[in-house]
């Protein structure tokens, strides 16, 4: 079992400093504000700067808007069909990769995994691609007759060629009948997945957010939950824990969504909030508009679980209280059972995690509860916020980083020997190589749900299968570098 | 008791999605949840499914003019990071918007189950007004530092080419502000995504990597190790099989033959596990690059694919230009053989005649089940092309071959190829068509088998077709390209997979009294 | 219309078995039969099959002591054929009844399918009587005169071993009435049915032929071509793979190590189609075979197996025995490669450590699949424990671990294999049990995967658990036993039959939204 | 297409004798009685000679005794369990291998597909059998309830060994309750499976024949079709044709068989037998006893098919005749779509065969509806009553030989180069190798049904496929032999 400290700041601060040496100059003083020994106080020295531009060259592990909004937001409200607007290829990349599972039939009642898309040609970039679009709506509708909306969702060029997307998508809805929304993503937008996410965000404020009178009956534990992208199933799980508190979910934004759910969500009571990175924007306009209450919540493992459902539960009445109670006292069987199960096969394992979202601090309580302890851990595409509620829950010392390069990434591997690795398809191979555990923590590496008392068996059993994998015994040939045998 | 009692390994089964979500209260939360959706009945969805498998609703469907889903084809700019990672040291970069390269990266990861390192010049929104100059530069210094590559190969994407990015100029910038020294060898091509598709970035990109070379002052021919053997370059192109590149370089050293492998990336994309993490673990020397033009002739094996390349060598270089269908099958390799032969005047090896009789030996064997097979065949043009020889071969029976980026050549190489077997006039050849156009082929005139990437897995279980995957993306299953399917050896490894799928479904399907012993 | 008019190479679609007898009419035919048959009744039936999968019928199951149903072993004479198979110019000779010949040929013939050539001496009630020698000594005539072998491998069936034939003595005689010459080479083994299995059978005719060939004229240490390279005998056993003979011979000449298969039926089991029939393609050379004794070492490559061979090799020889388990998997091939090393005193080479590593490479990528599937393994007990080790290595999970052929010394060399694991500690191990207690410990223990030959097809089916094939006989699919299992490219190989078969039943069995695009 | 004709006699003589020239002296002599050039007259001087013992050494395709019995005869009665009695090896390479198809659970009520064996050791051998067959027999009714019946089919130990099977048998069916019927089937006995066929007849007469008092009402319609093995569902496309005829079959001999059927067969009005060689005995005995008259058929192919239904028809009333034209009628249609769909495709091609039981001549007709035309023909066990059924069949000259050594096969192949050769598992792969198309003719080569007007279409099929296979093609490098390219 690996008894390794966390370096102290001071230790920490030096292998920063180690790695920011190899840097030129110029990068090397602007990466410095990035990567910090943490203050759980969250002092100003320590603090880490975040939301700024990628430096060229250095292998940022970012994507861009188009990916945060078609990517994230959008793709994943099932029943509408989310046009890539422009050339090929990011449609073409971003196709049933991102796993946000849904119900349906793909191609007649859910388009998430499919992959709609302009195909821009040379005419279309020299003359404009609005005549294009326009007959591709009038397509789309033709060939997909269920479909409750469509999405338009704009790649590089069109910012840059000058189409009026916004007028196309005006008139078009109007003569098809039904929601067109133009979507500004392009992918030059801002400095990584985050603007996306803003402008997803304006746009179904703009287009959709209280455009639905509700389907249904309200009731006073109406709730929606926001930010889920059910990764793996991840909204289910979740999901399921709010109905067992009682609760009435009306709306998923956006795994396993639909446009009608967006639409009505203004009738919530409650809205939770899971990837408050991504989400938070709609949140703020709900309550702006609506007076809709928000609260953060973190179902990722019991500790988070536990003390989630019980935040939630004070906003409503005792009822809803005893329900949650009673629930949390079944779960307890369930995650004692799992801990008893996977934390002795766990217990001190230290883990180091770059990735997006909510991920890199919303996982620490979970991996705390398998006994692993977080040593370091990054955001792809936080904001100061993201930071602020990070400091704390990380002992002195360990490092953060913001947007780290692929060199720095592999440099603090190597400095600090993690047990676990936590990061994206990208950087999965790479510590592979070099022999150490690793799990991809955007698409729970095939896996999941992550979320929810489900979901917490799963990544518990993932966790153990990456770190217990007798493959890392082999990596070592019997032999010397020159081929000698002993 | 006729087991002990024991311990288990694995401490608690646990149910992931593929099972968790049958329960009871997740299905009944699943159909809760419906009243909040608003979406239409489940009859209407069933009456739409139906109609959308209908002839009406092929020939709506092949009536779109300008609605593109589900394509077979990706932008130029990935083929351009993959002919970067088939030199020596070379970091590929992409001049434009960051997400691209992260979309690359990530694409080749998931195929290849490998790093892939290229770098962005992350250009923003004020890029895209003032221009990336500076973006470029910094990157190189930047790349040079952290990634110390021996060659860069610039490309760009749609946002550099749309506001009309000058590599050249920019690259000469790098030199000039030393983010780079003035001898760095650095190729680019312009790779614009909305002409073409990757297979012509790749070509665009391999040509710039060749033409640069080849000026560099390593092209000298006095440099070149004295030798017996005639040097031939062979040019995969947009290859995605690293055995393909092994067995390429097999073939020709058992020929006697020098082979380099211009744009060999079989080991910057199959590197081992060994504790170390190498950046740059392979890939045709600078040197070999450099040199190449000095070499008795180039092989070029995607017709479609490297034209541009094939300007170069003709044009440029007036080196002698064999091109030749990819050598997939007996046939196809026996023109490969051949021409390799003629070309470097050497006898064809007894060994590779005994691999030739016993790949056509073990296509004798399966013949009965392969044999008048209905197959779809969907991918690149150079590789659909090859693959519908091969399956001719077998007395397979095409159908449907569908490539979404082939283009005015390929319905002539395709009839060609058709036309020269009995078993060809079955055929119906669909370039710029896609996969949603595939879904209605296939569900109105059904087939035995599917032939193509991971994509068309959706409509192989919609219309309970088995798959069998070739070519790329193939995220879905692993190692599969870490075997050559050219050659007689990659022949065998085709002829064992195509079998072994029909025989799968053979037993899978087969009522009781017909689940055989033998096959 | 999207498609044109054409006609069909395949003229007119037909209905065999698979198809054919599902229609009504067939369907009625079958029910009214029934009344002829007075057979149970349905549900009597349905009774019957739901209490064959208990733990109550496992129990009286494993209380048999006599009865044996589906065995996953054949008889001595058919591994005696095999090893005959091995050697240069070389007809096997099966004195008995000639019933067993055609079994033995066909058999192969089914795994391989490829002609086996094979003789019998035909005895039938006379000979039963007076003895075989006439039938032996025409059998020799007859097979000089059509067959023309330069050795003939003779070995015995149950029929001349019960009544006592004296092989020795007849050959002989054969050699004094001039059926063969005086030095024409003939090798001999008693290979009674009713001790052991077809791997003792291979042993004593192995061990039988290199005697033979060890005492020849061509046993001459000087005659040996002088070279720089270390000589080492390599002893694959009964191994089905040809690609595996071809394997150990790629490493050792990678390794500058200069090998003799001893027992090389690669050549004789995997000829070329190229229009003529060469009833002896290879095998080790008759002259490899008389020297092999004064090579440096033999390595001996399933302990169960040789064991006599091992005997010759160890006390008439003298030679140097290096014992390993088959080198299947990482480790097993380390062992292999270290051992080599060892004992020809050379370095390991650059290119089997890249093999090495990417390996393990692979291995690292599949993991999350296989880490933890319960599985279950039945075959010959040296390939067993080689697969067993193999499994452990990448996680697997072996739970029910059956090898009908091993002998009382396999218990302890799986418990070692296994208790080496974090991963072993879930297995049984069932020596001398047979594929229908297999079946009871499957339906009882439920497995995620069957590892095995085509014999266990039925459980298979029977539990909805699918079968990786591996070892002998598999009948149903093709080309398996061209590619190599064993070192590094044999790991490879095993990894990718083995995830993808998990994968390809995780897509089967997924629910629509979790019939994932990457895995 | 092939236009080579059919050799001369004197042609094929030659060709005979160049062949046997290679033989030693002893050995040509004896074949030379065994090949002969066709007489459709059936002289005396083209007269061959069979059923005799084959050569030592010379590579006959010929099994045993044993595989007569219980391959062929017994094996697919599928209610009982056949016990392969002696050592491991028989039952093991006749374990499912024959497609003998049955209907029923296997190991629950059809134990066609499985090995069951007594799997002898030496101290079974030094002390006898007997013991372990007996305990062998109580294992096999605790284990499966539902067998109606054993057989024990003796391996060529037990006749040696002085074993007493009858009595065991006998005992044991009185204590166990069930038929068990002794066979001494050895495979030393006799030259071929031919006496196996006789043994398993005699046994199926002495132990079985006449038990059962059948438990349906019998009809003036009741026949037993004898000599189907139902290999790939023969026996299910012939019984279709009866039944459309009118008739009711009411047993099958013996695939997909019970022992019931065998055991009621006596109440059958007439005797239909389409393997002539391997159940003759049977027909025989049951005339002798039950004056039962019998008579062959021919169901391969249309001309066979529709003269066997009128040849049938004879034996019965005018509605059976009625709607036997009426079946002929409908089935022209489909014979009519077959031939004009491959006939074309395989006009003029020349066959030789090589196999068992009825099927060298059996299938001649079927070949000439598709235009081909047998050049070669002999059985591997055949007596002389079947080459007397053969020489008319045939045109003068067609080269004839009985129990075919490997190498007269090849030989004669290398000869008429056929475009077909029709033989076993065992000839397969060499005539692969010559390229010359082969199907197995004993398995359909994993096809099938071949009998029957569903048959039919299938052989055409498979003809097609093998002769047409554009496999053919591939056999010769584009190079010398040398490797010189041109």
């Amino acid at each position: 079992m690996t008894t390794t400290p966390v370096p102290t700041r001071a230790e920490t601060e030096a292998m920063i400093a180690d790695v920011l040496a190899q840097y030129p100059k110029k990068a090397a003083k602007f990466r410095a504000k990035h990567i910090k020994a943490n203050d759980p106080e969250g002092s100003k020295e320590c603090e880490v700067k975040s939301n700024i531009k990628s430096r060229p060259g250095v292998m940022t592990i970012r994507g861009c808007s188009y990916a945060g909004s078609k990517g994230v937001v959008w793709g994943p409200v099932k029943d509408m069909v989310t046009i890539s607007h422009g050339p090929v290829g990011c449609g073409q990349y971003s196709w049933a990769t991102r796993r946000n599972y849904a119900h349906g039939h793909l191609g007649v009642n859910n388009w998430t995994a499919m992959q709609v898309t302009t195909d821009f040609q040379e005419k279309d970039i020299v003359f404009g691609g609005d005549t294009k679009l326009e007959k591709v709506l009038d397509e789309i509708v033709d060939l997909f007759p269920l479909a409750k909306g469509i999405s338009v969702q704009s790649e590089c060029p069109i910012g840059l060629i000058g189409d009026d997307i916004e007028a196309v998508a005006k008139k078009s809805s109007k003569k098809l009948g039904l929601p067109i929304i133009p979507v500004r993503c392009e992918g030059f937008r801002g400095v990584s997945q985050s603007l996306g996410h803003h402008i997803a965000n304006d746009a179904v404020r703009d287009h959709v957010l209280g455009t639905g009178e509700g389907t249904f009956e309200q009731t006073d534990y109406d709730v929606a939950l926001i930010g889920d992208y059910n990764i793996g199933g991840d909204v289910w799980a979740s999901r399921r824990i709010l109905e067992e508190m009682g609760l009435r979910v009306i709306a998923q934004w956006s795994g396993d969504g639909t446009i009608n759910e967006m639409a009505s969500t203004h009738l919530s009571k409650l809205n939770l909030i899971h990837c408050y990175r991504s989400m938070n924007y709609i949140c703020t306009t709900m309550e702006e508009r609506y007076n809709t209450p928000w609260t953060e919540f973190n179902f990722f493992g019991p500790t988070k679980i536990v003390s989630s459902m019980r935040k939630i539960a004070e906003f409503f009445d005792d009822e809803i209280k005893a329900k949650t109670e009673a629930a949390i006292a079944r779960y307890q069987v369930r995650f004692d059972e799992i801990i008893k199960a996977f934390r002795p096969r766990l217990e001190g394992k230290r883990v180091m995690l770059a990735i997006g979202g909510l991920r890199p601090r919303h996982t620490i309580g979970a991996y705390e509860d398998l006994g692993m302890e977080v040593i370091g851990t990054g955001y792809e595409f936080a904001h100061k916020d993201d930071y602020t509620r990070t400091y704390g829950m990380l002992k002195e010392g360990v490092v953060l980083y913001d947007d780290p390069t692929a060199f720095e990434v592999e440099e603090f591997a190597k400095h600090l020997k993690p047990d676990l690795m936590g990061a994206g398809v990208k950087e999965k191979y790479v510590f592979h190589k070099m022999g150490i555990p690793f799990r991809q923590m955007h698409s729970w590496d095939y896996s999941g749900p992550y979320h929810g008392v489900d979901g917490f068996a799963v990544f518990a059993r993932d966790m153990d299968q990456a770190v217990n994998s007798p493959t890392w015994d082999l990596l070592e040939a019997p032999w010397s570098k020159a081929g000698e045998v002993a | 008791m006729t087991t002990p009692e024991h311990t288990s390994a694995i401490p608690l089964q646990v149910l992931d999605h593929n099972d968790v979500f049958r329960d009871e209260v997740y299905q009944e939360q699943f159909e809760n949840k419906r009243e909040f959706e608003n979406g239409a009945s489940k009859e209407e969805v069933e009456r739409v499914l139906q109609w959308t498998q209908t002839w009406e609703y092929r020939e709506k469907n092949f009536a779109r003019e300008s609605l593109t889903v589900n394509p077979a084809k990706a932008c130029q700019p990935l083929g351009a990071v993959l002919a970067g990672l088939g030199f020596e040291g070379t970091l590929p970069l992409v001049h434009g918007s960051q997400g691209c390269v992260s979309y690359f990266r990530s694409h080749f990861a998931r195929h290849f189950k490998e790093p892939v390192p290229a770098a962005s010049t992350s250009m923003t929104e004020d890029a895209a007004v003032f221009g990336g100059i500076n973006n470029l530069v910094e990157a190189m210094d930047n790349m040079s530092a952290l990634y110390k590559p021996k060659h860069i190969a610039v490309s760009t994407t749609c946002m550099a080419e749309v506001i009309g990015e000058d590599l050249f100029s920019y690259i000469g910038a790098a030199r000039e502000q030393e983010a780079i020294s003035q001898d760095f060898p650095v190729s680019y091509a312009h790779t614009p995504s909305f002409v073409g598709s990757h297979i012509n970035g790749y070509d665009v990109m391999l040509k710039g990597i060749l033409d640069s070379l080849s000026k560099s002052a390593d092209a000298d021919a006095s440099k070149i190790e004295k030798s017996d053997k005639v040097r031939l370059n062979i040019i995969p192109g947009f290859d995605t099989y690293v055995g393909n590149h092994r067995e390429y370089r097999r073939m020709l050293e058992l020929m006697g033959v020098h082979p380099i492998i211009l744009g060999d990336h079989s080991a910057s994309l199959d590197s081992p596990a060994d504790g170390e993490y190498d950046l740059y673990p392979g890939g045709t020397t600078l040197v070999d690059g450099a040199q190449a033009k000095f070499n008795r002739a180039s092989f070029i094996l995607q017709e479609s694919t490297l034209r541009r390349t094939a300007e170069l060598i003709n044009d440029v270089w007036k080196q002698e230009l064999v091109t030749l269908e990819t050598p997939i099958g007996v046939t196809g390799t026996d023109a490969f053989v051949t021409a390799v032969a003629r070309t470097a005047d050497v006898k064809v090896p007894a060994e590779l005649t005994l691999e030739r009789g016993r790949l056509v030996d073990a296509i004798t064997d399966s013949s009965a089940y392969v044999h008048g097979k209905r197959v779809a065949i969907a991918g690149d043009p150079d590789l659909v092309v090859a693959l519908t020889r091969f399956v001719l071969e077998l007395g397979m029976v095409p159908v449907h071959i569908v490539s979404t980026n082939a283009d005015s050549t390929f319905k002539a190489r395709m009839e060609k190829a058709l036309s020269a077997s009995k078993f060809g006039d079955a055929a119906t050849v669909w370039p710029e068509k896609d996969l949603w156009h595939l879904r209605s082929l296939v569900f109105t005139e059904p087939v035995d088998l599917l032939i193509g990437s991971m994509q068309l897995k959706w409509i192989g279980r919609e219309t309970n077709t088995p798959l069998f995957r070739v070519g790329f993306p193939i995220f879905d299953r692993h190692h599969l390209h870490r075997f050559p399917i050219v050659g007689y050896t990659g022949g065998l490894h085709l002829l064992t997979g195509l079998v072994n799928t029909i025989l799968d479904e053979l037993d899978r399907n087969a009522p009781a009294h017909s689940y055989d012993a033998v096959r």
